[in-house]
């Protein structure tokens, strides 16, 4: 995967901050980047930094990498159960807490890019911070950390990454698929170099995106879609270039794919003589316009040819009855893989592909990741989690016997 | 006892859940010449007096609506503003049926909390059974004396106390407990006072209640060395499933909508080439290969700002969408008849992943 | 509850066995219980113990009292890491294990009734268990366990373990009910001592059951039902006295609930002199019948003045139709509860509900148990779990204003 | 090569996926004279040369057929005899979207255990990616590189060793591993050797795999101890839905069933009256009356075993069943278009409740 490993100039990337919020930013070398209450950078601190690094803002935009995101080198925390109160007991009142840090000190500690020194210091002189149970302690760190730790990390923006962007802002724009999911399909899917596969796309994509990274530069995907234009906007910030797309992706919208007979554009080339007549930009408008007549042709030509290595689905469109009628255009012992955001869907369309004789043991799969406070001492499951995730239908194309099929050894 | 018996007419003094909204339930006495403030107006208590529990009532001007709800230990545990760590449903009541509460149980809790749970062990063990709470953090104490005496549940014995180090008795009372709760930071140090409090003449089941692991280790170790048997340690993970209709999208509808889409093109081509004057010298049908070159899918979005904000184009042509079957760039309500739907559930969007893990365990001694 | 603490002749009973299998047994008092291969033991060795007890089968059909099921008190497996090996690896042929004890010790020691002993020697006297890796020693401890100790408990039976008993044995017989669930059912409907509920009860008593056990033999439950009689045949195995029942349940199928005014039964009253002149027989008869139609009647009265303080509903038969008619003989503020196997059905029923003005905030829920393994060192939760466990769906019958309702300010 | 490459038609000495059931995948190298036997037939290698994968074929008599797959690493993943704690498809794609394994990576795996998972890495890291797979068990060792070299998977470097003593280093190989996983009862007597073979010029990653908690503790500790960052420890719940069709039975024909029922009682009781020459002295209507005695669930089943089987009791009734719109006692076909359905899911009998955690972290320097 090139430019993967080193943070460069002229990149997008995923900005994670101590708040747990993720933001995407462009790279420009003379630029600086401001991260609201976590502070402004300039770019130029950050180049050349691996992938994954983390930095601690400094005065005048300026950064130092830190070692991490959060300072976890120093339990802030004992791990003797002494060192938090039973229930608040003595807390009287937690709206006042009494601080000996001024806030003269706190601002110069901050200029200092010393973060979590002025958490240790809070905390220590609060003096009813051992008085607080667990539970107001770890809520109580995490404000602090959030308001205090002016630190960032940058990530390399791939499709993971990306698709967590989009769901934190706007699940629906990415149909609510996790990262689970994500991984899911594209194991089921058999994703790999050379693979020839047909996708519906409506994460902006960021699926196509994914399935670019498991291909390497090798294959095709052919993207089908309802509209005059697929919306594949996740690309324009990732590190493709547009000779790859423009050599790997295609794409053809539902007319087109589903009627290809009537939907060929009816190309007549000229007589060289006529060509060689054309002025300049006339020639050069033939010529583009011929190159993209033949594009369509070819595409089709494809969809005819069929054998397509896998059918990935990840549309609002239901799949019920359009499935059936795109099956054809698959290989015998190829995937076909549907997410949807509700498993009442994938119900419905696994009653339709369970009758049909080309497909073989279709499967609903359900993925959540659970994630855990992995301080030593206090181990539980986050209190909360994002709900959601999608569902996963998978199952296999294949080549029934003619005439006589029982239901035999049929799973 | 209005949590312990169902009462038909709301009466002065009354306890009331006025149901605002399903994330906005207000409890209150009833008090002649009080009012009622909400979002959706202002209900004078009045209003309410003479009222049957449940009813629907409109605002003072008449324009907004509550509705009268009798409370339940579940209603009032939405209701809470929560103070500390509440147990939720989905564990008071598995915790209830598992530790086999019933009518006439003798139950021991510690600590009291916001006293939701008290609520719910209350209703079930109802008139003749105790609850006996205990609760170190001397304002919460307070408010649940205050809150139980208001809410009519004699049958909760409160005391202010730190069971870890002082233990469970309760002076002039055989505590007698058939049911052990402990909701505490350190259930291991309260553990060895239970001897002296629980029942000798029947099972005894206990449920500690902790969020982190390394304090269910601790609580196993002591119900061992306590001789409590059939330890057991789950969690209860509940959902909450919202029911949707998703509209049904067929592809044949798409793809009349694309046919529809390259008609209006190719006509709209005509009256330009018209409007032009332009005598078309290529032949050959523009439509496809415009669609196809647009879709480059290598133009990239110019992005000069510091944060790149990754929105999807917004929809240019707002007017005329010709024909338009799933009726795009509509205000379309859910369930519109004029539209296929399929009923689908989602969870919340923000699920409680994990509240505590609970040690179970018994004994017969 | 009385019956509830003191095991005694007469019982049904719950056996619990090492191998987590569970059965329901009839303590007759001069008889012998057989446990297949955990062993025989006679009755009057169990008797007047405390439920919960746990014994172990000695020779001749005499049991011990034991601590607990399996002896925990002396770990097994020791907590080092090294006492297990890494992956097998020295463990060449798991087929053939070395075993140092002869199965005449083995049978002499199950005279003893010393089974833990068996196991401890066992794995003593098995020269490569200290080879298996983790998985495996558990597996084997536990096959070995269910094996060689011939202990049993004794548990009180109530609801709870009824429904354990019949999922285990026939998940669809209590439709896939959960413990979980029918604790949040009981919690929800407001189940309580005074209670008029009306329940639909598909469980064959078992939910019926759970709700008397929280009635403390106050209230009343009215069962509706589809067939000539309901199917409540798990009361038969529960501590509760035909008259008890008689006072506290009765029953009308749909047809009398729905068209009470065609089904009453039309009873007319002898005059008096031919009653006197009835023969003894005819005279009872005569007195039965008019008892039995009274009763109806009775019933019918009960639901035409409706006010009742609770649907509980577990039923196959479609709900969506079947609740906006019985809706009007809940009192206000009283709780819908309905269970169902499939959150589909739930779902269409929701929909039905939020349109019935008679309804407020329906909701539907799911909750699930998920036990852990609680050997201390090796703390993960359960490999494999039951699934299902059904769906509650709670709402709340309210009096919507008549004339004007409008949207504002409900749920 | 077929795990890295799709290919379209079955040749001698190919690896077939015999599918026979959900339950039942066979892997096998096709030969020519060789046959398959399973519950549904005998099924001649000779078949299948030639015939193309996806294929369904009959077995030699004709009444039993099977599917032949291409081989993928979940397949592979399901046909496998359970040698060892598998890592299973849930776990594993989601190991591999989060480590970043893509095609060229450089993947650390110990132990290779069954080699399913070892499968899945091949697969993505592809032909210019290189798998660096260890077991210490050596038949399990011998067993994997068997299956690797048949399996034509020339990007694994399989080694006999024992990373926890003496690490992974690769005799005249640089390994320069960005992924790691490590599924092994103590990773953290592995962790310290991993310094000497991943790489210097770019992120690594690094996920453990223990079932037990108290490991997972261990693994925190030693990552944190060697300067592994970003520690995150997850697990993944996967469930498989079945897709089902239940009745809608109608409360309205349950009311019509039993008016029929009534019915034929009521024309019952009058032949019976009628063959019995009774004169009917008492005018009421008998049928409620005897249903409502019957319905007395006070009755007792005599229960004289010394195990009670509580078994409902069973249909009398299996002839004439008049009006029968759910088709009680019949054997219904789940779908017959003759009764309304609604689509339902449900969840396996038996759920794997837990495989292990998942620790993650990464290191820059």
């Amino acid at each position: 995967m090139p430019g993967c490993n080193i943070i460069e100039e002229g990149k997008h990337v995923l900005v994670r901050l101590p708040s747990e919020a993720v933001k995407v930013v462009l790279l420009k070398g003379d630029s600086c980047i401001s991260l609201g209450k976590f502070g402004t950078f300039s770019v130029s601190g950050v180049l050349g930094y691996k992938f994954g690094q983390s930095f601690e803002i400094l005065e005048n935009k300026l950064v130092k990498p830190v070692c991490s995101l959060i300072d976890d080198s120093k339990p802030l925390l004992l791990e003797d159960s002494n060192t938090f109160s039973e229930n608040n007991q003595n807390l009287i009142n937690t709206g006042s807490l009494v601080q000996k840090l001024s806030t003269q000190d706190i601002e110069e500690l901050k200029k200092q890019g010393k973060g979590q020194d002025i958490i240790n210091q809070i905390i220590a002189g609060h003096d009813s911070f051992g008085k607080k149970t667990q539970y107001s302690q770890e809520k109580y760190l995490k404000r602090k950390q959030e308001k205090f730790l002016r630190r960032f990390t940058i990530d390399y923006l791939g499709a993971s990454e990306m698709l967590q962007y989009y769901r934190l802002k706007d699940p629906q724009r990415v149909l609510d698929m996790s990262n689970e999911s994500l991984g899911l399909i594209l194991s089921y899917a058999n994703i790999r170099p050379g693979g020839n596969y047909i996708l519906v796309d409506e994460t902006g994509g960021v699926l196509l995106y994914a399935m670019l990274e498991r291909m390497e530069n090798e294959g095709s995907i052919l993207v089908a879609h309802e509209n005059e234009h697929p919306n594949l906007i996740a690309l324009n910030y990732s590190n493709y270039s547009p000779e790859l797309l423009e050599k790997m992706v295609s794409n053809l919208n539902w007319l087109q794919f589903l009627e290809a007979d009537t939907q060929r554009p009816q190309w007549n080339n000229y007589p060289q003589e006529k060509i060689d007549r054309l002025t300049p930009p006339r020639r050069s408008h033939y010529l583009r316009k011929k190159r993209a007549a033949d594009r369509v042709n070819n595409i089709l030509d494809t969809v005819e040819q069929g054998n397509f290595d896998g059918l990935i689905y990840a549309s609002t469109l239901y799949p019920p009855t359009l499935i059936p009628r795109i099956l054809d255009t698959l290989g015998g012992s190829r995937p076909v893989v549907i997410y949807s955001p509700f498993k009442e869907i994938l119900s419905e369309t696994f009653h339709v592909l369970q009758k049909d004789y080309r497909i073989l043991a279709p499967s609903i799969y359900e993925t959540r990741v659970r994630q855990y406070q992995t301080i030593i001492g206090r181990i539980h499951p986050l209190m909360t989690t994002k709900g959601g995730g999608g569902y996963v239908l998978h199952a296999t194309r294949v080549i029934p016997k003619e005439g006589g099929v029982t239901a035999v050894g049929r799973g | 006892m209005s949590f312990l018996y169902y009462k038909d007419v709301i009466e002065e003094e009354d306890l009331v859940m006025a149901f605002i909204s399903r994330n906005d339930i207000k409890p209150m006495i009833v008090k002649s010449g009080e009012t009622l403030n909400t979002r959706y107006g202002v209900f004078p208590h009045d209003l309410m007096i003479g009222a049957r529990y449940g009813e629907q009532i409109a605002s003072a001007k008449g324009y907004g609506f509550i509705h009268l709800l009798q409370p339940t230990p579940e209603l009032w545990t939405l209701s809470l503003p929560h103070r500390t760590q509440i147990v939720y449903t989905f564990d008071s009541s598995y915790v209830v049926q598992r530790l086999r509460v019933l009518p006439g149980s003798r139950v021991i809790e510690a600590g009291t909390g916001s006293g939701s749970f008290s609520h719910a062990f209350a209703r079930t063990i109802h008139s003749n059974g105790r609850l006996f709470s205990y609760e170190f953090h001397k304002p919460r104490y307070e408010e649940a004396k205050g809150e139980f005496e208001c809410h009519k549940l004699p049958n909760i014995t409160l005391t202010h106390r730190d069971v870890c180090t002082d233990g469970f008795k309760v002076d002039g009372v055989n505590v007698d407990g058939d049911a052990v709760f402990l909701d505490l930071p350190a259930p291991w140090e309260a553990i060895e006072h239970l001897d002296e409090v629980v029942a000798k003449d029947r099972r005894v089941s206990i449920c500690c209640f902790s969020p982190c692991i390394e304090q269910v280790v601790k609580t196993i170790e002591a119900l061992t060395a306590k001789n409590w048997n059939g330890i057991e340690m789950v969690e209860v993970s509940g959902r909450k499933w919202e029911a949707h209709r998703e509209m049904v999208r067929d592809v044949d509808e798409a793809v009349a909508r694309l046919k529809d889409i390259k008609k209006r093109a190719v006509a709209g081509l005509e009256r330009k080439r018209k409007l032009n004057q332009t005598s078309d010298e290529f032949e050959n049908e523009d439509i496809d290969i415009q669609t196809t070159e647009e879709n480059d899918i290598s133009h990239k979005e110019p992005a000069g700002k510091g944060e790149t904000d990754l929105k999807p184009k917004s929809d240019q042509n707002t007017k005329d969408r010709g024909y338009n079957p799933f009726g795009k760039g509509m205000r379309i309500r859910e369930g519109d008849p004029a539209y296929n739907w399929i009923n689908v559930t989602r969870s919340e969007p923000e699920v409680k992943s994990h509240t505590s893990y609970l040690t179970f365990a018994y004994r017969n001694q």
